[in-house]
């Protein structure tokens, strides 16, 4: 898409023959690519190892698990909505995932006498309880009419509460070696890295080419519209945070991996990290705007600031303020596309 | 014309808001192969009525028949499958996707994967705006059209649905006649081909050109059907109002004083070139032009809301206008052509739409705001004004389209401005009011404002102005005398840029 | 601590010849980690170190992140509070693959186990911070009456571990009942709150306070305060400042205290050691010592 | 205005001559009222001690503080935007504010020398600062037509880290008798509960009774009308944000007063909760509608939720689950005097 959007925006302009021109408006329209291109040339320029493959498969595998979360946020806030409990849904699909997942004799806390499951199990019960738990808000929302923030508002608690009581709030380790190979690498490249790319190109495709997709663009763009053109917004609105709980699930899945352990106050704050992300990303709260693409290169934006912050040595309150002086210049530059008048 | 059955029958209908009864027993009655006109004031109901037809808003009570079938309980997706399609009066983009989305939403063409088969789409609209004769390329964002062609858009699209009944809920409030015939000739094919259309319109020489039928409405009632041909305009407004209404455009020669406002060499690069215009005290300055002209964009950047190079005056002293704040200090005010997207405040109230422009004057020694004052003007407006509305507590949202466009000439006249710039004033106005809004306009006049207004209908233009102004393409090329034998046809020489005025 | 300039460790890192450690903070926004950072920084700037403060705000993650790009960058040894002791798997196999000495402060990822080669542990028991609160008590108010227990993040360790020791200790009586068991965040106001909320739901039957932390046990002692009840034992943990002033002021009970600024600078020495090439012991214990008016003057 | 609002309600439907009808209305109008009631009267049936004088001063002083921040987020709301700094904001004006306000022994270490300065000092510290940061959201935010979101978590991040670097990490404490005393009480009535008072009469008079609170409602209504009716929008988003700010230092004022030290850590995730009781409250995110009054309940709604859950002894995890819940059943109730059509 973003390759067909180039080609958009140099036709258009071409046509008038404006060739510099054009490329003032691919900069315009990809700014934060811009940005991104910027942070990493300067990091790499002050700290060569920014740019051994090792590190950028770190990078890329740190923006993972926030990354996956930020696609189904994309979905959601291009939607107009907002989904506050993604955090708290990957603790609980987490460690329902991990009391699945975890080695014979541990296993037994949770399941006496069912000794080890297959990887499938705990991978697809994170999937689906993730996807029940977003299909319950967007039932929520869409059927009382009360705002997404309060719904996903209500479920961030809730999940976290259900995530203290199956655990008893501590966490669950020993998880079976099929489990945390999912943390590992598949020949060189990290199994989250790989898990992520899969994620990006689904919901590419769901978002760009199906008609669920389309709705989801005219549900934020402009409800009314939806409405009248016989889309059913209720069930829309259901499926959208389904996929976004499901994909919350498959962080979860990746998270379990990686660290071996889910904690029920795991990934704490997630939610907003996965909202700045697709913020950067260009997607609208206005809702009816939001790519795909946009979405990983926030993501990329973020942990490609923490790690170069991290290498650079910066002091850990200095990391903060200027992680948020970043962002938000970032978007500053980003914003430039929809300048207009005056 | 032979008998032919009726296509659809609604029977009884009632309506019911929160506090407002807007259909009290609306009855309609559409053959096959007819385009049938449903006129009334605005408020009287029209738009309710379709939205029950077309499963937005379910009937309190009453009886559907379509295709001489009961119909109940069903969703706009149901009424489209049926077969009625409808243009809606308020426009429904989702800006930020490309026209062809717009048009195919809900019913996207599909490859055998499932996965929406955008080439096809393309050239399905391609198609669809050939018909309509739109040169836009379909990947084009709405929201780079203008309303004119967003309106066509929407025709479009209630076309591609193919029905057997299409609504057309004030299709032509935003266009100007080049696309008014377009559209007209468009729903002649369509009545060839044994479609049905419902026709909404306050423009009256629309309904004597097209239509065959027309159904009145008064206050939600059912009040006449009657073949078009057989009406006269003074019975037709009577049926309407229930009263005679006799000026149409009431314009008396009033008293022209000095040049209040002069413009000279306004330009911003994009819309608009070297607009040099003077108006006087007293005068009304008519500014015609084709869609897309740029009229709109010259007086948002005299009122400070768009950016422009170029030298104004007020009462021969130079001025500098920022912003609308800085108008509104120079006694400007102006009538916004979107009302949706500038005008209102859609969740706030009456008496918060009208007063915001004038709040400076509601504050008092204490620098609180004197709500009594507030309720008193508000209430004031809206009896000279009559807009029909259960009181200033309601949100403008749930007015009809007319009173809304009321309840907005009420916030600029608060402001007691000498120099006032109406776009489009009258679109969507009924007759009744719009007589009223004129003998408005005239009267301001002649107080001694001075007024510019833009106006696609052109008998409006030329029954209104002192003085007209023509646009093309972002260039003034004509700022013509209005005289009793101008002609439309004139003015459209202007317009099209056939002929050039050498301005002084 | 200290105020306005931020206390080092903006150092840039290891370009020849000091030593550099990378340190993973589980959170620096909690008083008691400031202490254990601070005790870091203090070993490596009396010995030529330089030393690098990550915060991991509490995400496993994050942290996780924060050492491999540390290992990534070339540190000579790393020190870790781990955010969960469970989880400290990936980053034990990091450090080992990358030949990197690891030593973890403060939370114990082994529990009863010996570390691994080339993997250390400077530290103490937090079960241990909770039983003696729990014995304080017994000592103080007999073995007889109603106690509240203010737990910190509930899915924190120190919070469960701590929790857990009061619970072992005070269920060996049967006239001491627990009253209640809620979170305040390791927050004082949030402490403070509950308490008021308690003394509401319980009055004079609420005998004692065992809280998590002293940010909580103080502001426990201010609803107190407030309430006009001075028959109520509180007891915190850390024996942080304004707690030792509390606990000679005769408000508070008892603090446990934690020598969190010897931890990080233990640890940091053992770092310091291991990368050296010298061998260090693996396992280091620094007690928790109870802390009451009799002995407040010696800390 | 309630008062008002209930009689406009009357009068409207009376004027039809249906009392009953004019009964619902009512009820549904305040529907959050209803809800608020009930939950007191169910709490009060199980522990009686509930209705003490005591503890409703309790309830209401835990109100305060978030109270004092949902008002000022009613009017950002209401504008369309959302402050996700006051948290942070609350934590480093506080900071500042109990730096300044330390008894001479303690304060020595930040400013050495200055000695015990009055109690204006650090509250006139904490009020500017919280309405400077506020105008620098309120500025970037209208100045580059940045997400409020982004913007605000931006400064989110900012402000926590200037808090952590003041202080460097730790709490500030040893404040003077006077600072300490603004969390006591005069006579029986705790005096964060006059200051909240206080803040609520302000708040109400400038969203009612200003020319500045008719302009947070056109600009949340529709932010391109309110340009064209000559509302200096970027002047007023300014405004907007300094107010919120500087409800935020006022809190922190409280907070200081009442836990008699600040740590930098503070406050955190108090931004949520703000929103929430503003959210509860009625007030739309889609803007142009926000009540204060509305937002008074709200954070009641969640003080009387969490008082009463201790008070019933419910355990702690349960007591998340139930929070959320019961958040999601307010608002649901109350959604329903916007139950329309269907
Ligand atoms: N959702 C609603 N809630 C309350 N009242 C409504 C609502 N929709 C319409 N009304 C009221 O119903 C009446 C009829 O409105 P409608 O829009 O059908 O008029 P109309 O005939 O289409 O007028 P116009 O010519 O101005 O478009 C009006 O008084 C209007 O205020
Ligand atoms: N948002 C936009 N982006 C790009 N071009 C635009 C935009 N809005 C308007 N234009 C262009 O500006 C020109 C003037 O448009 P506009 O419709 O405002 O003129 P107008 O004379 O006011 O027409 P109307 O008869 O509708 O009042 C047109 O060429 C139009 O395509
Ligand atoms: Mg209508
Ligand atoms: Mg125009």
């Amino acid at each position: 898409m973003s390759k067909e959007s180039v080609e958009n925006a140099v036709k258009q302009n071409g046509e008038n023959g404006h060739a510099k021109q054009a490329a003032i408006e691919i900069l315009k329209k990809y700014g934060i690519v811009f940005v991104l291109i910027l942070m990493i040339i300067g990091i790499s320029v002050l700290r060569p190892n920014f740019l051994t493959p090792n590190n950028i498969f770190n990078v890329l595998t740190q923006s993972a698990i926030f990354g996956i979360m930020a696609l189904g946020m994309t979905l959601v806030i291009t939607s107009k909505g907002i989904d506050l409990s993604v955090g708290s849904v990957l603790a609980l699909t987490g460690v329902v995932a991990a009391s699945l997942g975890q080695s014979a004799a541990a296993t037994s806390k949770f399941f006496p006498g069912l000794g080890e499951l297959p990887l499938i199990v705990p991978v697809l019960a994170a999937i689906l309880l993730g996807a029940l738990i977003g299909a319950i808000n967007g039932g929520l929302l869409s059927y009382t009419g009360i705002p997404a923030f309060i719904a996903t508002l209500g479920m961030m608690t809730i999940a976290r509460g259900f995530a203290l009581i199956y655990t008893g709030g501590s966490p669950i380790s020993s998880l079976t070696p099929a489990f945390t190979r999912l943390g590992g690498r598949l020949g060189v490249v990290p199994i989250p890295v790989i898990i992520y790319g899969i994620m990006i190109v689904i919901t590419w495709i769901l978002l760009n080419n199906t008609q669920f997709g389309k709705n989801v663009y005219a549900i934020g763009g402009n409800i009314k519209a939806a409405e009248v053109s016989g889309v059913n917004v209720k069930k829309n609105l259901i499926l959208i945070y389904a996929y976004c709980g499901m994909l919350a699930g498959v962080a979860a899945i990746v998270f379990a991996g990686r660290v071996g352990s889910v904690h029920p106050g795991a990934a704490t704050g997630y939610e907003l990290t996965a909202i700045a992300a697709t913020t950067i990303g260009g997607t609208s709260h206005a809702g009816g705007i939001g790519t795909v693409w946009g979405a990983v290169v926030g993501a990329l934006v973020l942990s490609v600031l923490r790690n170069g912050l991290t290498l650079l040595g910066v002091h850990a309150y200095w990391q903060q303020i200027i992680e948020g002086m970043i962002i938000v210049v970032a978007v500053i530059i980003d914003m430039r596309k929809n300048a207009r008048k005056k | 014309m032979t008998e032919q059955p009726h296509v659809l029958e609604m029977k009884n209908i009632i309506k019911n808001f929160p506090g407002v009864q807007a259909l009290k027993n609306a009855e309609l009655s559409v053959e096959a192969g007819e385009i049938h006109a449903l006129m009334g004031e605005n408020g009287a109901g029209k738009s309710t009525l379709m939205k029950c037809l077309i499963g937005i808003h379910p009937p309190t009570s009453g009886e559907i028949y379509f295709d001489g079938k009961l119909i109940e309980n069903y969703s706009t997706a149901d009424a489209l499958n049926m077969g009625i399609s409808m243009i809606h009066q308020e426009l429904n983009p989702v800006e930020h996707r490309p026209i062809m989305e717009n048009i195919w939403l809900g019913r996207e063409p599909k490859n055998r994967l499932g996965l929406v088969d955008h080439k096809k789409m393309y050239e399905m609209s391609k198609e669809v705006l050939e018909l309509i004769d739109l040169k836009e390329d379909p990947r084009t964002e709405m929201r780079h059209l203008t309303v004119a062609k967003m309106q066509m858009i929407e025709i479009a699209k209630a076309i591609s649905y193919n029905a057997k009944l299409i609504i057309m809920d004030e299709p032509t409030s935003a266009l100007t006649n080049k696309e008014v015939e377009q559209l007209f000739s468009i729903m002649r094919k369509l009545k060839e081909n044994g479609k049905s259309i419902i026709y909404i319109s306050h423009k009256l020489d629309e309904i004597f050109a097209i239509t065959d039928k027309v159904t009145v409405l008064r206050d939600g009632q059912y009040i006449a059907t009657e073949k078009t041909a057989d009406l006269t305009v003074e019975r037709m407004i009577k049926l309407m109002v229930g009263r005679d209404i006799t000026e149409m455009f009431p314009k008396v020669a009033c008293e022209i004083g000095d040049v209040k406002l002069e413009v000279k060499n306004l330009s911003n690069g994009k819309h608009f070139k070297n607009v040099s215009f003077q108006v006087r005290k007293g005068e009304i300055l008519g500014v015609a032009g084709l869609v897309g002209a740029g009229r709109t964009e010259v007086i948002e950047a005299i009122f400070g809301i768009r950016s422009a190079d170029g030298e104004i005056y007020i009462d021969g002293e130079r001025v500098s206008i920022h912003s609308a704040e800085d108008a509104i200090n120079n006694k400007m005010a102006l009538l916004t052509e979107d009302r949706r997207m500038n005008g209102i405040f859609p969740m706030l109230n009456i008496l918060q739409n009208m007063t915001i422009s004038n709040m400076k004057s509601y504050v008092k020694k204490n620098k609180l705001v004197d709500h009594k004052r507030m309720k008193t003007d508000a209430h004031r407006f809206i009896e000279t004004l009559s807009v029909k509305t259960p009181g200033i507590h309601q949100k403008i949202e749930n007015l009809s389209g007319g009173n809304q466009q009321k309840v907005l000439v009420a916030r600029w006249l608060l402001t007691e401005p000498d120099i006032l710039f109406l776009d489009e004033p009258t679109r969507g106005i009924d007759v009744g009011a719009k007589a009223e809004i004129h003998k408005l306009i005239t009267s301001l006049a002649g107080q001694g404002k001075t007024i510019v207004m833009i106006s696609s209908e052109l008998p409006e233009v030329m029954g209104m102005s002192d003085r007209i102004m023509v646009m093309h393409e972002g260039r003034v090329t004509g700022i013509i005398e209005n005289r009793k034998d101008l002609t439309q046809e004139e003015i459209m020489r202007y317009a099209t840029g056939a002929v050039e005025e050498k301005l002084a | 601590a200290c105020g306005g300039g931020g206390g080092g460790g903006t150092e840039a890192p290891a370009e020849g010849g000091a030593m550099t450690i990378g340190y993973a903070s589980s959170n620096l926004n909690d008083t008691g980690q400031t202490f254990v950072a601070d005790g870091a920084r203090a070993y490596a700037e009396a010995n030529g170190l330089t030393i690098q403060v990550q915060d991991a705000q509490e995400d496993v993650v994050r942290q996780q992140d924060q050492v491999k790009t540390m290992i990534e960058q070339g540190v000579d040894a790393l020190v870790v509070v781990p955010v969960d002791t469970e989880a400290m798997g990936p980053i034990t196999a990091a450090a080992q693959e990358a030949g990197i000495p690891l030593v973890y402060v403060n939370r114990n990822p082994f529990g009863e186990d010996q570390p691994p080669e080339g993997i250390y542990y400077v530290g103490s028991q937090e079960i241990v911070a909770g039983r003696m609160q729990g014995e304080a008590l017994v000592e103080m108010m007999g073995e007889e009456g109603n106690v509240g227990i203010l737990m910190g993040i509930l899915s924190n360790e120190g919070a469960i571990k701590r929790t857990e020791g009061n619970e072992e200790v005070l269920g060996q009586y049967a006239g001491i009942n627990i009253l209640a068991k809620e979170t305040g965040n390791w927050q004082r106001d949030q402490g403070m709150s509950l308490t008021e909320n308690w003394l509401t739901a319980y009055g004079d039957d609420l005998n004692a306070i065992l809280a998590n932390n002293d940010e909580m046990a103080l502001g426990a002692v201010q609803a107190l305060q407030a309430a006009g009840r001075d028959d109520v034992l509180v007891m915190g943990v850390d024996a942080i400042p304004d707690a030792k002033e509390a606990v000679k002021g005769g408000s508070l009970a008892a603090t446990v205290l934690q020598d969190l600024y010897g931890q990080g600078n233990m640890g940091t020495e053992i770092a310091h050691q291991a990368a050296q090439g010298n061998s260090p012991a693996q396992l280091t214990w620094i007690d928790f010592v109870p802390v009451t008016i009799d002995n407040v003057d010696e800390f």
